[in-house]
Formats: structure tokens, C-alpha cells, sequence
């Protein structure tokens, strides 16, 4: 049993180190866009961590099953959310602050 | 009869069997309540358009299977090389937007790999049509990835195509 | 204990996201400052519905999860089109 | 949201999710948190999600203005005929334990009657109010 308290503390850790890392992203990237990516963070790993560690620790019961449920729909909407704000900014007109070395590098790469 | 029954029974199976995994009662008063409910809601999801291809839920079948777990790793891979990001010091991004032109099929397909996109930090769908769906991505590898093809080959083709 | 320092770190997370949205040089910023705020809450209170032992409460994260993510959706929606009635969704039922 | 493909493909998953969550929350309010108010909020909350992704007109016709008006008046008959039917039993307004012959039995009937005419209002009026203020540009 201790075991699994181990490792299930582990992954809350984790949870929380990513969460925070995350945190720190939104305020390290530039613009708007890169933010996205950075929210991407807590919102897909840091989640997964936590819900994965509270399972554990209330084993198999309908709590768990419950928290799993949290976790598949965390995984539907997020992205669905993201994609929708991405997407409202993009025919908003914000424009991104793109690399200009690589700028335009990979439209002509496609094997169409 | 406007969709195939068994989408519908299928779509009754799996709300009954969540209404098993939130309930945990199962004494003959819930268990009825619960099938009026999800009859209930067929009903409403039937009147409302909503049962067709797109929402036949036995599709989870291997091959999603398989997908979901490339997908998981992808994910770890992505999260680390963003966090690297975030802590290296002075110039750490090079974002990049381009229109990646789609060979999937279907609709549900499309969606599936614009959310995955979306679900692997360093990569954005920022918009999905027909032909192409416009990426953002954190950094020139993570485009170069993408360009690759390798994800989008992953992605169940077959899923959902009605058979006409 | 260990709980404890987990919700203190969802605490913190929610607070810079919280500066984000009061600073956000635009609107979407903050939109996607607020996403992040409630998708930390649904963290923090399925930590304290374990920490606390009342699973109960679990229920109200799954609650929170969904209005979160229905609320972002109408806030766009709003920014995008000014009003809720337009569909803007031509191509319905075509192949 | 124009042609947001994702936004319309994931709304279609989640309705039905959505729903039976408010059901569940609906007949649990004995068991855990949850009760009628909750469920009708959610219920509502599931349509509105529907009307946000395929707009105004396509959820006035799955369920119309008149048969909104008519589900919120049926929620308070409900409420007020449970307390009237247990008056005409010879007790007070909402006296549950007149219901049935054991009056646990009879006060599990009462609120479970309550609770559904509850929250067959609120999720009425909710979706009242947002069609009312979705639909006021409409010329």
C-alpha cells in the first residue's frame, strides 16, 4: 500500500510542478499565440498527473471512476476550447510575432 | 426511420452504462430512472439531428485504441520540450504559421487529428476547412514534425465514413 | 500534507494566471488567462474532495468542468459575432 | 464560429454527456450534492450549448417558444399540485407523509415530486431567458 501512496504522491508532485511551470510560461512567451502553447501545458499533462494520482489514492471505487470521466472530458473540451480561441484570434486579425528567419519555410515543403 | 437502429441502441448502451458509473445505486428505482433518462435523451439527440455518423460511439475500436496511446506519448514528448523552452534562458522560440494540407477523409477524422494537434503542446490548430488546417507551432522542429506527415498517418482513416 | 502543498500550487498557478488576464495586452489573453483559472479550479476541487474525503464533491468538479468550457465557448462567440442568435454554420448537412 | 467544424463535432459528443449529467444530478439529491435547481441549470446549460453551435433558429425548432412556456407552467402545477393532493389527504401544504402509507416511503415521493417539478422550471425559464435575450437583435 505504501507503494502506491508513493507513486501516486509522485504524480501529484509532478502535477503541481507543471502546473506552476505553465504559469511561469504565460508570463515568458511574447504573444498571444505562444501563451496557447503554454496553457497547453497544464492543461493536458498537469491534469493527466493530478487525476492519475487522486485515482490512486481512492483506489477503485465510483470516486475514481468519476475522476476519470473529469479526465476524458478535460480531453474532449480543452482542445476544443483552445482551438476555438485560436481560431476567433486568427479571423479577429491578431497576428502572430512570427520568426523571420524561418518565416514562409514550410509552405513549399508539402510531398502533396 | 432516419438513422441506421443501431446507432441509436449503441449511442442508449453507452449513456446507460454512464449513468451506471455516476449512479453506483443499484437499486430497481434508480435503475429505472435511468433508463427513462437515457430513452429521454435518445429521444431528444434523434429530434435534434444529432445521431448520425458522427456520434455511432461503437467506433472505439482497436484502432482508436492504438492512436490514443501513440497520442499519450506524443503528448509526454511535447510537454517536456516545452517546458525546456520555458526555462532556457534568452531567445527560446521560433513560431512558425502554416497551412498543412489534409489527406484525411471524413469529417470526424479531420477533427480528431486537429485536436491532437491541438492536444500536443507546441502545436495549435488555429483553423480547420476541407483542404487544410492552419498550424501554429512553438518552434521550426515541431513544424518540420508536423510537415512530416507523421501524425497525420496515425490518425484513424476509415473512422466514421458512412458506407453509400 | 502532501495534499496540502498540491492545492497550494494549483493556488499559485490560478494567481498567474490571474495576473495574465488583469494584464493581457488583448482581449484573447485574458479569455485564455480565464480557461486557465477554471481548468485549475476543477484541479483544485477534486484535491480537496479527496483531501477532505468527501467524494461527493468530485460531482461538482464535473459540473465545473462542463459550464467552464460552455462559458468560454459562449464568451467567443460573443467576441467573434456580437449576438447569440446567428448560427454562423452554412454548410450544415452536407456531406 | 462560422464552419467551426470541431466546435459542431464535439457539441454533437457532448450534448447527450451533458444531459445525462443533469438527469443524474436531478434524481441523486438524496444521495450526494445535486438536487432540482442544479439539474434544470445543467439541462439548460446543455441546450444552450446546442443554440451557441447551431444557432437560434435550428433550437426553436427542437423545442419551441410555446412548448418551453408550457413545460415551465407544468413544473409549478407540479410543485403546487403535490401540496394541494396532500391537503385533500386531510394534512398541511406539502405534508409529504400522507403520500403513501409509511410516511418514509411517502416523504422519498414528495421531494422526489418536488424536485422534478423544480426542475422542469428552472431549466424552462432559463432557456426562456436566454432565447429571449439571444433573439432581441433578430429585427
Amino acid at each position: 500500500m505504501l507503494f502506491i501512496e508513493i507513486i501516486s504522491w509522485l504524480f501529484i508532485v509532478a502535477g503541481a510542478l507543471l502546473g506552476i511551470a505553465g504559469g511561469i510560461g504565460i508570463h515568458r512567451f511574447p504573444d498571444f499565440y505562444s501563451r496557447l502553447h503554454a496553457v497547453g501545458i497544464t492543461d493536458t499533462l498537469c491534469a493527466a498527473m493530478f487525476l492519475v494520482g487522486l485515482c490512486m489514492q481512492t483506489g477503485v471505487s465510483i470516486a475514481s471512476l468519476k475522476l476519470m470521466l473529469i479526465f476524458i472530458f478535460l480531453f474532449f473540451s480543452s482542445p476544443t476550447a483552445t482551438h476555438a480561441l485560436a481560431n476567433a484570434a486568427l479571423l479577429g486579425g491578431l497576428k502572430p510575432e512570427l520568426d523571420e528567419e524561418y518565416h514562409g519555410h514550410c509552405f513549399d515543403r508539402h510531398p502533396d | 426511420m432516419k438513422y441506421p437502429v443501431k446507432h441509436i441502441i449503441s449511442l442508449g448502451v453507452l449513456l446507460f452504462t454512464l449513468w451506471l458509473c455516476l449512479s453506483g445505486q443499484l437499486n430497481a428505482l434508480m435503475i429505472s430512472l435511468g433508463l427513462a433518462s437515457t430513452i429521454a435523451i435518445v429521444a431528444i439527440t434523434h429530434r435534434m439531428d444529432c445521431i448520425d455518423h458522427e456520434t455511432y460511439p461503437a467506433h472505439m475500436n482497436l484502432l482508436l485504441l492504438r492512436f490514443w496511446l501513440f497520442l499519450a506519448r506524443e503528448i509526454v514528448v511535447a510537454n517536456i520540450d516545452v517546458i525546456k523552452r520555458i526555462f532556457k534562458p534568452g531567445k527560446n522560440i521560433s513560431p512558425q504559421l502554416f497551412e498543412l494540407p489534409l489527406t484525411l477523409k471524413s469529417d470526424v477524422s479531420r477533427v480528431i487529428y486537429a485536436n491532437a494537434i491541438t492536444l500536443t503542446p507546441g502545436t495549435v490548430s488555429a483553423n480547420l476547412d476541407r483542404k487544410t488546417v492552419t498550424v501554429h507551432t512553438l518552434s521550426i522542429e515541431a513544424a518540420q514534425d508536423l510537415s512530416s506527415g507523421r501524425m497525420a498517418s496515425a490518425v484513424p482513416e476509415d473512422y466514421g465514413v458512412v458506407k453509400r | 500534507m502532501i495534499f496540502t502543498a498540491a492545492a497550494f500550487a494549483i493556488l499559485v498557478t490560478i494567481a498567474l494566471a490571474l495576473a495574465r488576464a488583469l494584464m493581457g495586452p488583448t482581449l484573447y489573453d485574458r479569455i485564455l488567462a480565464v480557461n486557465m483559472v477554471g481548468t485549475k479550479t476543477v484541479l483544485l476541487i477534486a484535491v480537496f474532495a479527496v483531501l477532505s474525503g468527501r467524494t461527493d464533491m468530485i460531482d461538482i468538479a464535473l459540473m465545473y468542468a462542463l459550464i467552464n468550457f460552455i462559458g468560454v465557448v459562449a464568451v467567443l462567440k460573443l467576441v467573434e459575432q456580437g449576438n447569440f442568435h446567428t448560427s454562423g454554420d452554412d454548410d450544415r448537412g452536407q456531406p | 464560429m462560422k464552419h467551426n467544424l470541431i466546435l459542431r463535432v464535439i457539441a454533437k459528443y457532448l450534448f447527450p454527456v451533458i444531459a445525462l449529467f443533469a438527469f443524474y444530478v436531478q434524481f441523486h439529491g438524496d444521495y450526494g450534492p445535486g438536487g432540482g435547481f442544479q439539474a434544470g441549470v445543467i439541462l439548460s446549460v446543455a441546450f444552450i450549448l446546442y443554440t451557441l453551435v447551431f444557432g437560434l433558429d435550428t433550437a426553436e425548432q427542437v423545442l419551441s417558444p410555446g412548448v418551453l412556456r408550457i413545460l415551465a407552467c407544468t413544473g409549478v402545477l407540479l410543485y403546487a399540485g403535490t401540496g394541494v393532493v396532500t391537503m385533500l389527504f386531510g394534512g398541511n401544504f406539502l405534508d409529504y407523509d400522507l403520500l403513501a402509507l409509511n410516511p418514509i416511503e411517502g416523504q422519498h415521493i414528495g421531494i422526489m415530486l418536488i424536485e422534478l417539478g423544480v426542475g422542469v422550471t428552472v431549466s424552462a425559464i432559463m432557456l426562456v431567458i436566454f432565447f429571449a435575450f439571444a433573439g432581441r437583435e433578430r429585427s
